[in-house]
């Protein structure tokens, strides 16, 4: 019979997550599996309650990318006993680990100090002011990716957060939030880079100090994450500096597993890590940006 | 049939009509799971609305009890993870904040005559913002005695449970029908729904009523909030964003007016139903993309409007002689 | 400032201040057990005013208030019910919203295991309301009926609350005789009993079928207090309006001379509502309404100005058909309708007097043909002189208007679209003696123009002062026609009891 | 009409206090506050960003006052921006001009508004529970047009309305002066004002006074629409992009908020552009004033909360009757100044 997958998503707040949902999509079509979606509008609330339904369906897996780390351990305890694997995409969750298959992240303190280290190394031993643009507050990855650039950045006298606020991970916000700090620290002459936790927030600002008429990424580095397409356009145009990829593809490895799993049982690592790679205005951002703009982002 | 009982048969009628259409397509919707996941899913969300029932009969709004929940859940992971308390007291303690708090937006409505909506507005963002204070990171809660309570459930055949909390949700919509219809503040509350003047020249007790009103929807909140956390077992300061939304949407299509003054408790559940058969009915599907959810969850609230209205336009005679 | 030991509630110069206004100054009220004791005084005078800081509804800025020789301070009406005070406000002060039994018995239903017992509620409210002579469904939302049940359902919750003392403002706006003759059996009763009773009206002969002293009040002064048996109408009127009255009622009129006939409506109706009538009406023409509470009076007015659409019928206008399928249309062809219920239908409560007076001539102009403020502030003046509408000025709005004054704005409303065709329901609702006589007065000018006009009343007095025609209506159905000679007190009632069993009941 | 310019001054005595109170506010905090120069051929500083970055809500509160004067509400407003948003861009993305793409979009933005208003008016419905439907679908509605992804576009004449300038003005400032002293002068040069506010207090006697009030109540929505429409575009056009996730997400509260700090009554009735105006910009200083004061952010909504809490209480009426060291005219309808002479 045909394999039955439901997948809860977060919902879509952003141009990554639209990409990841496209590519979940694909990913099952390829395979031939029937994708039941449930989108979760933000609430972790509604992703508890579609999950309870995919059971209640009796699906034969189920993806979850878990709006929070907390708050599953009885779900996941649910599924399990109706013996539904269940496998955790893009964010991990906070429960124990027999009561999942596997879990297809990132590493979000590894992706922030991936841009914390380009940052101390590109810097070197000059002093620099860094102005950070954080997520949501809250958030996971605004909790991670803070965590991760401030470790990176320790040991580095040198550079120091001046001023972090937070641009819930939208370009409107990100544009306001470095309006404000350009205008706190003496109209920009004061900050040397931006770390902005996803590339969103990183393309708002860079228009924000356009329009302050200094120049992103040659008087402001600019550094975030995510490299969705967007950000490869403003590298090419040397507006960028360097981005640490998020792949939006956590689904494909997932079904990999999946597949050998429910084919011959064997379990799978409880952790399939995705690469946190990091483009710099030399990795050729245009062809990048060929290849990822068809994908939903 | 009593007139005023015409938008709650309405309700029910529609209810179970779009239930059967539902069990029609997916007759795994019929199972005691979806039942019992109905009740146990929307029962952070049944409390909450019984308390924006009451505030909603008395012409009010009260848009901060998604913050209180988060406020709840994160002072209850706090105290219990960092403070070492038994949750019992912390449930008490919690409580107790949460029913002040409403009683002080209650009593800010009422004594410097502001509107409810500003007020609960403000209180919106103080309750978050109280909760960011106390954490931004969500904390899980790992108490031995939340174990024991989520382990109470009656076990339905076919695989359904009825949990603690879904138990404990009608539980306070069978408290919250008696008090509206079966106390003298129930009725005050009604009373000053339909002109909180008028309801003050006859001698209703405005300020208490308005402040206990406030005061009930608080203490819901934080019990909600206790059931959220029980739910989630942790404590998140951006969990239940939008719940006041949900909760009126409840309430309103449960066929309370907005404008205070008719309506009832227990439409409220069934608009808590109704809502969540939408929900399962598209998880069911399973199809749509994101932004179809919305636009169908849209459509689907209207039409239930519709038909309400329809319902109530057909079976109302031209107003008649007594 | 002698209390003497008899009196049951004494005020003792009283004052009230609203912005702009001396409510009341230094007033003095003494209120003797076992008493009817009448309250009078023109619109705006400070009746009501008086009556909310004896109660609690307002804080009083000075004086004290005795119950029983005893100091009082009801902080609210709770607490003014508590001390034995019932209280039947001006315009009907009950929740539309809750049934009939929980309005009778709102914050004092009776209980059992703390649990409100609605059987006995609602059996004791059907007790109640039989002393009234009125059999409704007692669960049913109160909205549902009309505003003479309202406000009899008023009188019997205040009559229930008053341990000590009962007041009554304006409680007979609405009533027809046979309920008055009612209300009139009960306040006897209560008034052997003990109680003390004040009463407030604008009708005199009611003043002196039922009161025992007089109290007049002028610009929120105390004029005096008289016995009724020594006050003759005349000095009554004087008191009130500080001035004598030219003749108050007029002698009925000769048949007029026949103006042309303008409006032809034939088979005119809506089910459930009104029965299809025939009506012409002539330019200069003032056509009396006649009939019970529920008789559809109201109705018959509402289906001629488009309120409700009629669903059978023709309406010609000086020969052609018209459709006045809403307000609007009504208007365009100069049509005007003063509403009964001037505080849901009537009054814009929040804008100024001034705004509520252009309210339609503006609303018929059109929304890009704005009235000039100053052209606007001459019609407000104009009309606040006119029609003597006692306001500090015309930016007040309109809802701190004392009702009366209301009243008159509403009508200065219609007066300004300068209509051919005005439709008054009860246009002389609550308004003191001095401008009723200034409306009839009105009214018969208006048809000298040659207006043509349909007045709605339940006073049968009025309308054959101005009718040139009655139409008696019953169980909604236009059932009689008197013209002429034939318009006598006498025969209109006549006609109207002709029905064997009262009106809807 | 000096008597009227004094009366409106007073009626807008309690925004221009607070808005003066939060400014100095944040001017101890943040010493540079005050500066303004010249860059770029424009002027540049906070100040000018809080007239810019409020430009939406502003708009917002443009719309909404006019709806909350006629005793509704719009929850819509955020989504309907985030639809026009999305028009716009993909519109200009695939080859419109710039002129039939501002057509195209300020027309959705008017459906919309005829939409919201036919539930309100016509289909008799809640207008809080008539909004949130297209509130809910309408974001729906938005990604589908984005597919969920930010549309970006590099249309110089669309971002010009965005990021651009005139007269030393940011583009988005002189759109919302233009277009609010247009409306302001619609609703008060013509009858609009007084019907609406008629309407707003006492619909049925409104109606039988002939006022047209469907039509009336259709046309506030639209209105409504009309300012959503151009949020959305101004929105867009500032960060070149169409963000159907996020463009006007949780504005219609502060459009909401701004009109109630503006005084006008949730119970419809008296209303003021020009301090729903006010409104919408001390919520902006606030918001700003927060960024600038370099607090983490978690503290945010605690300190927006309070400063709210401290405006609103010395705008209540009863607040005001305790301390009548100012007797100004309230928008419920309080007496004037004048009468108390
Ligand atoms: N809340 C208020 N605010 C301002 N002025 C008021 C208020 N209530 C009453 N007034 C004014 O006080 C005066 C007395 O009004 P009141 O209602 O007592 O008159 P009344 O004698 O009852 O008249 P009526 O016979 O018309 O009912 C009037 O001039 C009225 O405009
Ligand atoms: N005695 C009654 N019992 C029950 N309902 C009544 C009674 N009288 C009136 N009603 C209700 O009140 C409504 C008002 O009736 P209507 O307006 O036709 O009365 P009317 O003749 O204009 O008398 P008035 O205006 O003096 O009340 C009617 O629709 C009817 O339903
Ligand atoms: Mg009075
Ligand atoms: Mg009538």
């Amino acid at each position: 019979a045909e394999l039955v997958v439901g997948f809860s998503q977060i919902g879509s707040e952003s141009g990554w997550r639209a990409a990841e949902t496209t590519l979940t999509k694909q990913q099952a079509e390829q395979r031939g599996i029937d994708l039941k979606f449930a989108d979760a509008q933000q609430k972790q609330e509604n992703q508890l309650k579609a999950i309870r339904s995919f059971i209640a369906q009796g699906v034969n897996a189920i993806l979850l990318a878990p709006v929070v780390a907390t708050g599953w351990d009885e779900v996941l305890q649910e599924a399990k006993d109706a013996e539904i694997p269940v496998i955790l995409l893009d964010r991990t969750v906070d429960a124990p680990k027999e009561l999942y298959l596997t879990a297809v992240t990132s590493d979000l303190v590894h992706e922030g100090s991936v841009a914390g280290k380009w940052l101390a190394e590109t810097v070197a031993d000059k002093p620099c002011n860094v102005v950070e643009l954080q997520g949501t507050t809250g958030s996971s990855p605004a909790i991670d990716r803070k965590k991760g650039f401030e470790q990176a950045l320790s040991g580095h006298d040198n550079l120091k957060i001046i001023r972090s606020q937070t641009g819930d991970f939208t370009r409107t916000k990100g544009k306001e939030v470095m309006e404000s700090f350009l205008k706190a620290e003496d109209g920009g002459k004061n900050i040397c880079a931006l770390y902005a936790h996803n590339d969103d927030m990183a393309v708002g600002a860079i228009q924000a100090i356009k329009e302050a008429g200094l120049k992103p990424g040659k008087d402001i580095l600019v550094v975030s994450i995510d490299a969705v397409p967007d950000i490869f356009q403003a590298m090419a145009a040397g507006e960028a500096n360097a981005t640490v990829e998020l792949t939006p593809n956590m689904a494909g490895p997932a079904f990999d597993v999946l597949a050998t799993y429910l084919k011959d049982g064997k379990e799978p690592p409880k952790w399939i890590q995705t690469e946190s790679k990091l483009y710099t205005q030399a990795d050729d951002p245009m062809k990048v940006y060929e290849e990822k703009k068809g994908l939903g982002y | 049939m009593k007139q005023r009982y015409l938008p709650l048969t309405a309700t029910i009628l529609i209810f179970i009509l779009s239930y059967a259409l539902c069990v029609a397509q997916y007759p795994n919707m019929l199972s005691t799971r979806v039942i019992g996941n109905l009740l146990t899913d929307n029962a952070f969300l049944g409390i909450a609305a019984v308390g924006m029932t009451f505030v909603i009969l008395s012409g009010g709004i009260d848009l901060s009890i998604g913050a209180v929940i988060a406020f709840t859940g994160v002072f209850l992971a706090v105290v219990l993870e960092h403070g070492g308390m038994h949750p019992l007291t912390a449930f008490a303690l919690v409580l107790t904040i949460t029913t002040l708090f409403g009683a002080l937006m209650g009593a800010i409505i009422h004594y410097l005559e502001m509107p409810a909506f500003i007020v609960t507005l403000a209180g919106m963002f103080l309750a978050r913002g109280m909760a960011f204070v106390l954490s931004i990171d969500s904390i899980p809660i790992k108490h031995p005695f939340y174990a024991t309570l989520k382990g109470l459930y009656y076990k339905l055949p076919g695989g359904g449970r009825i949990t603690l909390i879904g138990g404990l949700m009608l539980l306070v919509f069978a408290v919250g029908i008696l008090i509206a219809h079966r106390t003298r503040f129930g009725t005050n509350v009604y009373a000053l729904g339909g002109g909180a003047p008028t309801a003050k020249l006859m001698g209703v007790p405005v300020a208490g009523t308005t402040i206990r009103i406030y005061a009930f929807s608080g203490l819901l909140a934080g019990l909600s909030g206790i059931v959220f956390s029980l739910y989630t077992s942790a404590g998140y300061s951006l969990a239940a964003v939008g719940v006041e939304l949900d909760a009126i949407t409840a309430v309103v299509i449960g066929g309370t007016l907005l404008t205070g003054g008719s309506g009832f408790v227990a439409g409220t559940l069934v608009g808590i139903f109704i809502q969540g058969l939408i929900q399962t009915y598209i998880t069911f599907d399973g199809t749509l993309s994101s932004w179809w959810t919305k636009i169908l969850i849209g459509l689907l609230l209207f039409a239930f409007i519709l038909l309400q209205k329809g319902i109530i336009h057909l079976s109302r005679p031209d107003r008649q002689h007594a | 400032m002698q209390t003497s030991s008899d009196n049951i509630l004494s005020a003792v110069r009283i004052e009230k201040g609203f912005p702009g206004t001396k409510a009341l100054d230094k007033a003095d009220f003494h209120l003797r057990r076992g008493e009817v004791h009448a309250l009078l005084g023109e619109n705006g005078a400070g009746k009501s005013t008086l009556i909310k800081c004896l109660t609690g509804a307002y804080r009083r800025d000075g004086g004290s208030i005795l119950l029983d020789g005893a100091e009082v301070d009801p902080r609210d009406t709770f607490e003014a019910q508590r001390l034995g005070i019932g209280t039947v406000y001006q315009e009907v002060n009950l929740l539309p919203n809750l049934s009939v039994a929980e309005n009778l018995f709102l914050g004092r239903q009776p209980r059992r295991f703390g649990m409100i017992d609605t059987r006995t509620m609602n059996r004791m409210a059907r007790e109640l309301l039989a002393e009234y002579e009125l059999e409704l469904d007692v669960t049913r939302a109160l909205a549902n009926y009309s505003v003479a049940i309202q406000q009899v359902v008023a009188i019997a919750r205040a009559v229930d609350l008053s341990g000590k003392v009962l007041i009554l403002d304006e409680p007979t706006a609405s009533l027809d005789a046979h309920e008055v003759a009612m209300l009139f059996r009960i306040v006897r009763r209560l008034k052997a009993r003990g109680l003390g009773i004040i009463f407030i009206t604008h009708f005199l002969e009611q003043v002196y079928d039922i009161s025992d002293r007089i109290t007049v009040l002028r610009n929120g002064q105390l004029v005096g207090t008289r016995e009724t048996t020594d006050l003759s109408r005349r000095d009554l009127i004087a008191m009130m309006i500080g001035r004598e009255l030219a003749d108050e009622i007029h002698a009925p009129h000769a048949a007029t001379t026949e103006g042309e006939l303008r409006y032809r409506f034939r088979n005119y109706g809506r089910r459930g509502r009104i029965q299809p009538f025939d009506l012409d009406v002539r330019a200069g023409e003032v056509i009396g309404i006649a009939g019970l509470l529920g008789s559809g009076r109201t109705e018959t007015a509402e289906v001629l100005f488009g309120a409700h659409r009629a669903d059978s019928g023709t309406a010609q206008i000086d020969g052609h058909s018209v459709e006045l399928s809403s307000p609007r249309a009504a208007i365009r062809q100069k049509f005007g309708f003063c509403p009964e219920d001037r505080k849901t239908a009537g009054i814009v409560g929040d804008l100024s007097v001034r705004e509520n007076i252009v309210l339609a001539l503006q609303a018929s102009r059109g929304w890009t043909r704005p009235i000039s403020r100053a052209e606007q502030n001459r019609l407000a003046d104009q009309y606040i002189r006119a029609l003597d509408i006692r306001t500090a000025d015309r930016e007040k709005p309109i809802k701190l208007l004392s009702g009366g004054n209301q009243q008159k704005a509403i009508l200065a409303r219609w007066l300004a679209t300068e209509p051919e065709f005005l439709i008054l329901d009860e246009p002389t609702r609550g308004i003191d003696v001095g401008a009723h006589a200034e409306i009839i007065r009105l009214i018969e000018t208006l048809r000298e123009k040659g207006m043509s006009l349909i007045v709605i009343s339940s006073e049968i007095e009025e309308l054959v002062a101005y009718s040139t025609r009655v139409i008696v209506l019953r169980d909604r159905a236009h059932v009689a026609e008197l013209d002429g000679d034939r318009i006598t007190a006498h025969k209109i009632v006549e006609a109207i009891a002709a029905a064997n069993e009262r009106g809807a009941a | 009409m000096t008597s009227i310019g004094r009366t409106y001054l007073m009626r807008l005595l309690p925004q221009l206090i607070a808005l003066a109170t939060v400014l100095i506010g944040i001017s101890i905090v943040f010493p540079g506050f005050l500066n303004l120069e010249i860059q770029n051929d424009r002027l540049y500083g906070s100040l000018i960003d809080i007239l810019n970055r409020g430009a939406p809500v502003v708009l917002l509160a443009i719309g909404m006052t006019v709806v909350i004067a006629t005793k509704g509400i719009d929850l819509s407003v955020g989504a309907v921006m985030a639809i026009c948003g999305a028009v716009s861009a993909s519109l200009i993305t695939s080859g419109h001009s710039l002129a039939e793409t501002l057509l195209i979009t300020l027309s959705v933005g008017v459906f919309c508004g005829i939409w919201n208003g036919i539930l309100v008016a016509v289909l008799d419905i809640q207008p809080i529970i008539a909004t949130l439907v297209l509130m809910v679908a309408g974001r729906g509605i938005a990604q589908l047009i984005t597919e969920g992804a930010i549309l970006t576009f590099n249309d110089p004449g669309l971002i010009f309305i965005g990021s651009g300038s005139f007269a030393g003005l940011p583009m988005p400032v002189v759109t919302w002066l233009i277009f609010g002293i247009i409306v302001a002068l619609l609703v008060r040069q013509t009858a609009l004002g007084m019907l609406i506010e008629a309407i707003g207090v006492n619909r049925q006697a409104s109606t039988l006074s002939g006022v047209f009030t469907p039509v009336l109540l259709i046309a506030a929505y639209v209105l409504s629409g009309l300012c959503a429409a151009i949020a959305g575009v101004i929105a867009a056009a500032d960060i070149r992009g169409a963000d159907a996730n996020n463009a006007g997400l949780w504005l219609e509260l502060d459009a909401i908020l701004a009109v109630v700090v503006g005084g006008t009554s949730l119970l419809g009735g008296r209303f003021s552009i020009a301090a729903s105006v006010l409104g919408a910009i001390i919520i902006q200083s606030i918001n700003t004033g927060i960024l600038l004061s370099g607090f983490p952010p978690e503290f945010n909504l605690i300190i927006k909360a309070a400063i709210i809490v401290f405006i609103l209480v010395l705008q209540s009426p009863r607040f005001r009757s305790a301390f009548t060291f100012v007797n100004i005219p309230r928008a419920a309808g309080k007496p004037t100044e004048r009468e108390a002479k």
